[in-house]
């Protein structure tokens, strides 16, 4: 299967080539970037040195789909519509890693980031893209639109809860921790390292545009309007995401009702592990054991005194939180089995 | 290998042929200690008293 | 191909297991570990789960000799050679990555480590476990002993100069970085976050123990005796190593020639790649581009005004500082390609 990644050269997606240099069943048949045209792609990602020959080759949508049967678009939000629409009309594959298809209402691209998007239309023909959400819809998509790193996160710990109907869905909190490849890889005063270095940084702390997805594939599991309180924090950390998510029982449930919960949705999803140890030291989910991998733990926690479940996941946001889940998906669309290319064991520690 | 259900999150925990009455055994998924009861060569398990690691942030 | 590993409740251990969990062609039969006995595997080791169901057990000879084909010896310094002694008589293949068995003269353990030899007898039959020095008498070895992980690294910098002669013997300059991964697992008060976190503290300045081996494996190169003036830094880093290699230039050398030297000592091996760019910002190695990849990045520099050359090579501690090369020794010894589960993108950034 030939495939093109269109902007490679940020920290996205320079992950989705490192992960598709030794996918078994993926060629890579053309990267493109605006600002490096005609740059050997390993010297603007030395660790792929050895695994790629090819150069950066500019936007030319007819080579594009005549030597591509499925197309990567890794450029800034915003920017991605118009490449995605223009792609779409030739029929090609697409998965998408910006936000611009990811919402299904027109309205909400207004509320969560500012602007009317230009092709309301395709909003239907895109499928959002987490498997164990939507796998079914996935397999027979020409669109994919990834998920928002922090989001998909979230929704991992959420789900079972959801859709189950155990919370108070007025109340739910989600407190966000993520490393400083989230922020993509333009330069500015937020990333120069003097000053990101050891903070503790919230951003945000409320209409953070991950909300958005977070509430609207929230209210496809339980037919009630699902509000979402979420700030999310930037701390010394390169990859990684921890998801606190704070939400309120309606009734009583007990431990081991909670673990079937989980253990009967996520039992069969090979990406998605249960951490939750009484007696060892590495109880609960956490970045430090997911890094470099397509993981999502997930865990929980029942604080019985406020009625509080404390629902936790963790995962690498360039992976499960980009080009991990873009991989997955392409696994899904093309058929071939989920971990294919996707086999790594955690690095730990690093 | 015979197998119990462990009586915290419901998984199943392997019991080694050779293990006996009073052994301690852990669950693979949420890190509980029981204690094997061995009835004819049926087992079941009971609370085991371990003491928790802990950060001690 | 059955495998066991002994002492694997450590970082190098647990490195270990995370390569041989996911290559094709080992299965992991036996995991021994004094202190774990009985516990799974996972629970030490987090990231592994889903990787692995196996429980430690103790050390039992006759079992592991029984079920494995090839042993893996991970435990501290000074107590593995009784083990590999033992293992060595009962004819099963070895790879040991401690120091015991590195040295090939027995005084040298007395120098260097402050310890008698129990097995000087042992020392002719193990191999240097370097393939890019030894491969050959790998192929046939019963014992491998894997290198440490600043002196492989410095090795393969000054590999080629020294075997071409154009080095001064007498001044070469070994100031080493590492990161905080290669002092090992234990707990202390030199390892405690607070105290290692940001530091740049140059350790054992004199007499550091792997000079030992740069020693030995640079005269088998070039029948002179050479001296190696080593000093290494603990720094602000977990995993990764940098070495910076500064020797006294015996007669002019253009840069063209150095080239030609590197490429003719490396241009077929698979895990060294020459890294040195002029204009790129990516000009020399960096540890940062080879993490959790079995790479060593090698480069140079020439210092006209002073006649030196400063040859600088990274790699990440763990890989090909030492359970990389443990199972590239595999490989080796195996007759299985050298990549064989090691065909790992370096994970950047992280």
């Amino acid at each position: 299967m030939k495939v093109g990644v269109i902007g490679a050269s940020g920290f996205v997606g320079g992950e989705l080539l490192r992960l598709l240099v030794t996918h078994p069943k993926v060629e890579v048949s053309m990267v493109t970037s605006r600002q490096k045209v005609g740059e050997y792609v390993h010297r603007i990602h030395p660790s792929l040195k050895s695994f790629i020959n090819l150069t950066f080759s500019d936007f030319d949508i007819d080579k594009l789909t005549d030597k591509c049967d499925l197309i990567f678009v890794s450029v800034p939000h915003g920017k991605s519509n118009k490449i995605v629409n223009d792609l779409f009309k030739r029929g090609i594959k697409i998965i998408d890693l910006s936000a611009d298809f990811r919402l299904k209402n027109p309205d909400d691209y207004v509320k969560w980031y500012g602007w009317e998007h230009p092709y309301p239309d395709m909003l239907a023909k895109s499928v959002y893209g987490v498997p164990e959400f939507h796998r079914e819809e996935i397999k027979n998509a020409q669109l994919v639109a990834c998920p928002g790193c922090m989001a998909v996160t979230s929704l991992l710990a959420l789900k079972p809860l959801i859709q189950n109907d155990v919370l108070d869905t007025e109340h739910i909190v989600v407190d966000s921790k993520i490393g400083s490849s989230g922020a993509g890889g333009q330069a500015g005063s937020a990333t120069h390292h003097a000053m990101r270095y050891g903070v503790i940084r919230p951003y945000k702390p409320a209409k953070h545009r991950h909300t958005g997805e977070i509430e609207q594939e929230l209210n496809l599991l339980n037919n009630k309007k699902i509000h979402v309180s979420m700030t999310p924090h930037a701390v010394n950390m390169v990859r990684g995401i921890l998801t606190t998510n704070h939400a309120f029982l309606k009734k009583e449930i007990s431990e081991l009702e909670l673990w079937k919960l989980y253990r009967n949705m996520y039992g069969k999803e090979v990406f998605i592990r249960l951490i939750r140890d009484k007696n060892g030291i590495y109880k609960f989910p956490d970045p430090k054991f997911v890094i470099a991998s397509n993981f999502c733990d997930v865990g929980f926690d029942i604080d019985e005194d406020n009625k509080r479940i404390v629902a936790m996941s963790a995962s690498d946001n360039l992976m499960k939180g980009a080009a991990g889940s873009a991989i997955q998906n392409l696994n899904v669309m093309a058929g071939f089995d989920e971990m294919t290319g996707l086999r790594f064991t955690p690095v730990t520690p690093v | 290998m015979a197998k119990v259900n462990c009586k915290e999150c419901d998984a199943e925990i392997p019991v080694p042929d050779d293990s006996m009455q009073g052994e301690i055994v852990t669950c693979p998924d949420c890190g509980e200690s029981f204690e094997l009861v061995k009835s004819g060569n049926e087992f079941s398990i009971k609370p085991a008293q371990v003491v928790g690691e802990d950060w001690g942030q």
